[in-house]
């Protein structure tokens, strides 16, 4: 994986995680924003082409392929692993710290893997490491929701090898391009990347274990699977048509939930469902543009998706609870996570100057170019959709609306510095968007400020805080759950699990019933006929053994001998 | 001295070394003869696989130039299955020694001296290219395996051993008889010999009945569904060190002679024409893969999960097997490889929280993740391989058969594979679980870590089963080879 | 009827083989099914050594004016397997008086249920 | 806590920024109607203003769609999953 022009970032990742257990105090917290810095170097020094070629049961392995697209998914990994590594630097919990870089390391991985097999094994990785970002919260619901997120993307493990499998069978090579195959590899590898990209129905996932990670760790989940699972479906199924609907039905779905959210990290889990949901329309429309967009929205959704799940952590690190009907207020006390949240929430919206505006009306201006008249409405509704709930919404009801009588202190100061850095770099790429186009594959012919997006978007965005204002006492809310998908296995299937085994039970009982009635003559019968002695029926299990092997032997004998 | 005239010494070695042990006192010196005599053995089959992989070894008995004289017959297939013999042998030895002293404080002559004995019974069968040799050693390796079973501290080990005593020799006598058969046919024990006579009587209801016997009795040795139910209760309440010792090397070596019979001996395009082979073992093979797989699904104790795990792993084997391909045998001979790594480091593990904690159910083992991390952390890693996660060994394996099953075009069985690989998760995560997620009595006591003695046998084994699941040019080579020498190239893949 | 008589030897094995492997299967007590094993060893055995015969043959003894031999090699093996029939015998009665010891009883079909569920 | 006082103020001079913020409305409807559009790609493109009533009525219609949703089918207590799991 080593050769002189190219060191794995994610060997980097893993060999500094290792050391980093024996670490303490100040010393753990100097390494764990060092260790952000080396990855953040050797991508520096990465050189395009392909790297650590290995072979591996009569196939060529590349773990390093090294491209445009990779790339830019591997400085925004590495700099939310930065971000999120000091927004956890007052955590003194290693399990936590060393689960986060690795799963850092993972992702990565898959990002720079060049075959199937590469990217399953950082796939699987990724899914045994991030699950401890839930679970280290310790509490019965974060295990029993981080089970639940371990078993399906065991599930969509299984998918995408049982994919991987026939894939290689089918074209003779695991090198990981586009997929354009037919038959069940193309649709098993396809699931299992739609899983990870939350698609729904596959979503429910990550809207049931994200809000209940650790503070810190959310930030981490919020910025890795999803984006990998964009990453995976931006290089293998560009241009599938059925992405589009199922991209824009997303963006749809997640601002539909969003709205129903009482959980503040729920409400922003929902809105990856929903942003997640612009960039596989990208995909799926397949153009140049439009995969300019998907990766773009990436890079700056990792940022601001980052900073809200920081400014949400920081409420519920502060103040202990997570629910909107619980708080309010709170802007006299945490001023600073209010204003940086904000510029999170008003990125997230695509505000012209801030980072989602420029990455955004790519994918939209990509549909409206392919005319596609009902997507590029959609949309503009999800945005709407995403305005009301992120931006206006949820700091109204957590910093304004009625006083809660919470009265936390801000935030330390290093949650606040990582949330600074995140909001600086949303500002930035929203101001000087050519920086951000430079890193894309191809050069890219697009202008978000031009007078025409700028008034479209303005006017979206002023008048749903109109109606929102207008429309303040009908928003729902209010301390309720709301179902999903993940009724089905949390309820639905144990219902009928439920019900058919005591079905089952029944049946089994009737028919041991009457088989153990017969049996118990055939018992009968046979001792009669053998005598007190014969204890055919009985002698277990020597007996049963041997006559295991008599049958056994009795079926090849008949065959063989008296056949042949 | 050539390696040729080297190779018997192997099989010498632990037959001398285990007489002078029955007769050392004390703790020390039988482990120590042993562990030399093993070494020695390990280092011999280590140089005789590549010899062996070149051209076919004979070593003749007493210069009496067989097929009269009694031969050793050395290529690829067995050279590659002592190797895994003595090796696994000595990779268990240095772990024993805590675990002995423990489950087996006194008369360690006599352990030891019936652990060199069986070992020497199975060197032999994979050596010897005799038929009646065969079962000679079948019997010696056996009788000291009883010996061995029956020095478990629960009483219930007697039982076990006795159980498979019956069971055993039974599967020795019919094999005995298929020897007999041939013998009557042929007038010849030597297999080479065998082999090239065969096929003028084969046509004959003896000759079937002989290789029907021959895989009867095979079977049972091998554990094959349903002829396994010796096995759950032997490796349960065998002493750990024995069941370390059985589970990566007794069924391996049954399952051998079976293949030398079926490929070498009766050759493939007759032995799976008259009886209906592929159809019996892939059938016996899925089920004994769900059914085993199933069980330990459900086992309270950890040795026992394992014991039904391997009754499952056997099925992988056998449905390799079943597929007659190079493919499909390479993929048998790696997983009978592969299988002997993941599943002693496993034993090991558990053999290891029983030194410590004195018990292997589940619910002793809740809350040992924090006490004991590095048990069960190898545990963990080894449990990896058994559900064959990439870069393991148990992957590899699986990858083979999966491409064997894809070449026959038997896609149902790709799912087969997968859903018990699925079962697999399942059984070891509840140990992990347990382990980690589970808090411990107060009632139960608390235990710190095993001492290093019988961790760095234990990782060096799950290291191999990693190493192993990334750098494959070893095993590969050396299934593939074997597979080669058993189809001895005349079957078209 | 002929052709029944002139295999009577192997008749007699099957028969042999029949009574013991019946008894391993059906006898509980462990005596007896280690007798019953070592009738189904001894068939195999006569089995070997009928097959060596040679209608007219004499004892394989090298002597004077004596041309016919019966095959001397089934009755190597079979000595060999005769030894190797008494030591699972005696394993095997060593074995069942060790369960006497534990349980106080040898009855395969009474030990089965106890103390069972989980060992160690 | 500058900051937090700066917030304070802007909210007590929330009826100012309203104001504003209606004026800027007013204005952005009203250029998107005197330019000419740049594109024709949908017919709403010649519309004036339609971005603007579009967002309004979206925004309107989540808020209704996602209550009625909540209320008719979706919403439970919070302890609905606690008592099986």
């Amino acid at each position: 994986m080593i050769t002189s022009d190219w060191l794995h970032p994610s060997l980097v990742l893993i060999a500094g995680t290792l050391v980093l257990p024996l670490l303490k105090g100040r010393a753990m917290q100097a390494w764990m924003v060092l260790l952000p810095l080396a990855v953040l170097g050797t991508l520096w020094m990465a050189q395009p082409g392909e790297h650590g070629q290995m072979a591996f049961l009569g196939m060529e392995l590349v773990t390093g392929r090294v491209d445009e697209l990779a790339m830019v998914f591997g400085w925004v990994f590495g700099t939310v692993l930065l971000i999120g590594a000091i927004y956890a630097l007052h955590v003194n919990d290693r399990v936590q710290h060393v689960a986060a870089f690795l799963y850092g390391a993972s992702a990565l991985g898959v990002v720079f893997a060049g075959d199937l097999i590469t990217l399953y094994v950082f796939w699987e990785l990724m899914v045994i490491t991030s699950v401890w970002l839930i679970w280290r919260r310790k509490t019965e619901v974060s295990f029993n929701a981080g089970f639940r997120y371990l078993v399906i993307h065991a599930v969509g493990g299984v998918v995408l090898l049982a994919g991987i499998i026939l894939f290689q069978f089918e074209t003779g090579t695991t090198r990981f391009e586009q997929i354009d195959v037919d038959g069940p590899a193309f649709w098993l590898i396809l699931a299992a990347f739609m899983i990870n990209a939350a698609v729904p129905p596959l979503h429910a996932w990550l809207t049931d274990a994200y809000p209940e990670a650790t503070v810190t760790g959310a930030v981490f989940l919020s910025a890795l699977t999803t984006k990998t699972a964009v990453y995976t479906l931006i290089r293998g199924y560009p241009g599938t048509e059925m992405l589009v609907w199922m991209g824009a039905a997303m963006t749809l779905y997640g601002v539909t939930f969003a709205m129903l959210s009482n959980d503040i990290r729920r409400l922003l889990a929902y809105h990856i469902v929903s942003q997640v949901g612009y960039m596989v329309t990208g995909v799926g429309l397949g153009t140049a543009l439009a995969l300019s967009g998907s990766a773009s929205h990436a890079f700056t959704h990792i940022l601001y998706k980052a900073l809200l799940f920081m400014g949400a952590g920081a409420v519920i690190h502060m103040t202990g609870r997570s629910r909107l009907s619980e708080l309010g207020g709170l802007y006299r006390y945490m001023p600073w996570t209010f204003v940086l949240y904000l510029i999170g929430g008003v990125s997230i919206s695509a505000f012209p100057l801030f980072s989602g505006y420029v990455s955004k009306t790519m994918i939209v201006e990509a549909a409206a170019i392919d005319q596609r008249a009902v997507i590029w409405l959609m949309l503009v509704v999800a945005s709407a959709g995403t305005f009301l709930s992120t931006t206006l919404k949820l700091p109204y009801k957590t910093w304004l609306g009625g006083d809660s009588g919470l009265q936390p202190r801000e935030a330390p100061w290093n949650m606040l510095l990582a949330m600074g850095i995140a909001a600086a770099l949303c500002f930035l790429i929203g101001i000087f968007p050519g920086m951000l186009y430079a890193l894309l594959p191809g050069a890219v012919d697009f202008n978000a400020y031009t007078m025409s997006v700028f008034l479209k978007e303005m006017q979206v965005l002023l008048f749903t805080g109109l109606a929102f204002c207008l429309l303040l006492k009908y928003v729902g809310g209010g301390p309720k759950i709301s179902l999903d998908v993940d009724w089905l296995y949390r309820r639905g299937g144990p219902r009928l699990v439920g019900a058919v085994g005591s079905a089952i039970i029944t049946t089994d009982r009737a028919i041991r019933r009457t088989t153990l009635e017969h049996l118990a003559r055939l018992t009968a019968h046979v001792e009669k006929k053998h005598g007190r002695d014969g204890k055919l029926a009985k002698s277990w299990p020597i007996g049963s053994m041997a006559l295991w092997t008599a049958i056994v032997l009795a079926m090849l004998l008949t065959v063989g001998v008296y056949r042949g | 001295m050539t390696i040729t005239e080297l190779m018997p010494f192997s099989v010498l070695v632990p037959l001398i070394a285990s007489l002078v042990c029955a007769l050392l006192p004390g703790r020390f010196w039988p482990w120590a003869v042993t562990l030399v005599a093993v070494i020695v053995s390990a280092v011999i089959a280590a140089f005789t696989l590549p010899a062996a992989a070149q051209v076919t070894l004979s070593y003749a008995f007493g210069n009496w130039p067989p097929p009269i004289g009694i031969e050793y017959r050395v290529d690829a297939a067995n050279a590659f299955v002592a190797l895994l013999v003595a090796g696994m042998a000595a990779v268990a030895l240095p772990w024993a020694k805590k675990s002995v002293d423990k489950e087996v404080p006194e008369r360690q002559g006599a352990f030891y001296a019936l652990f060199l004995l069986a070992l020497s019974g199975l060197l032999g069968i994979t050596l010897s290219g005799d038929a009646f040799n065969i079962f000679v050693f079948l019997e010696i390796s056996s009788l000291a395996t009883y010996g061995l079973i029956a020095h478990g501290s629960d009483r219930r080990a007697l039982l076990a051993s006795f159980r498979y005593l019956i069971m055993g020799t039974v599967g020795a006598t019919f094999l005995l008889i298929g020897i007999g058969f041939l013998y009557i046919m042929t007038g010849t024990l030597n297999l080479a010999d065998l082999a090239e006579r065969l096929p003028e009587v084969r046509d004959t209801s003896t000759v079937r009945a002989a290789l029907a016997f021959i895989i009867v009795g095979m079977g049972l040795k091998l554990a094959m569904l349903p002829l396994h139910l010796w096995l759950p209760n032997a490796y349960t309440y065998a002493p750990s060190f024995v069941t370390v010792f059985l589970a990566g090397t007794a069924t391996k070596v049954a399952l051998y002679v079976m293949l030398r019979f079926v490929f070498t001996v009766f050759a493939p395009d007759w032995s799976f024409v008259v009886l209906p082979l592929s159809t019996v073992l892939m059938i016996l093979g899925v089920a004994g893969m769900f059914a085993g797989s199933w069980v330990a699904m459900f086992q309270p104790n950890i040795k026992r999960m394992l014991a039904y795990s391997s009754v499952a792993q056997v099925g992988y084997m056998v449905l390799g097997v079943s597929l007659v391909s190079v493919i499909g045998l390479s993929a048998a001979f790696l997983h009978l490889f592969n299988h002997a790594l993941m599943k002693t480091a496993l034993f090991m593990a558990v053999g290891t929280v029983i030194y410590q904690v004195g018990s292997a159910r589940l619910k002793d083992v809740r809350g040992l993740g924090r006490t004991m991390p590095w048990t069960l952390t190898a545990f963990a890693l080894a449990g990896l391989s058994i559900i064959g996660v990439p870069l393991t060994a148990g992957f590899v394996s699986k990858w083979y058969l999966i491409q064997a099953a894809l070449d026959q075009g038997q896609w149902f069985l790709v799912v087969l594979i997968l859903v018990t690989s699925l079962m697999a998760v399942i059984y070891i995560w509840r140990v992990i679980e347990a382990a980690w997620f589970q808090e411990r009595s107060i009632k139960q006591p608390d235990v710190g870590e095993a001492p290093l003695a019988l961790l760095i046998p234990t990782w060096i084994l799950v290291a191999l089963n990693f190493y192993f699941g990334i750098d494959t040019r070893l095993t590969v080579g050396g299934a593939t080879a074997a597979a080669e020498a058993l189809l001895g190239g005349g079957m078209t893949p | 009827m002929m052709t029944i008589l002139s295999f009577i030897n192997y008749w007699v094995v099957v028969v042999l083989m029949m009574i013991g492997f019946y008894c391993v299967i059906a006898r509980g007590n462990m005596a007896k099914k280690v007798m019953g094993l070592n009738l189904f060893q001894t068939s195999v055995f006569i089995l070997f050594i009928s097959a060596g015969k040679i209608v007219g043959g004499s004892t394989p003894i090298l002597r004077e004016g004596v041309e016919m031999y019966s095959n001397p090699l089934p009755h190597v093996l079979i000595l060999t397997a005769i030894v190797v029939g008494v030591a699972t015998t005696a394993v095997g009665l060593a074995l069942a008086v060790r369960i006497n010891e534990a349980y106080g009883s040898i009855e395969d079909d009474h030990l089965g249920d106890e103390d069972d569920g989980d060992g160690q | 806590m500058k900051l937090a006082r700066l917030i304070e103020y802007l909210i007590s001079k929330r009826s100012v920024l309203a104001v504003l913020l209606l004026v800027s409305m007013a204005a952005l409807v009203l250029v998107d109607i005197i330019l000419p559009p740049a594109y024709t790609r949908f017919t709403w493109d010649a519309i004036g203003g339609f971005a603007a009533f579009f967002g309004f009525a979206a925004c309107a219609a989540l808020i209704f769609f996602s209550r009625f949703l909540g209320e008719k089918l979706l919403y439970r207590d919070e302890d609905y999953y606690d008592d099986h799991e």
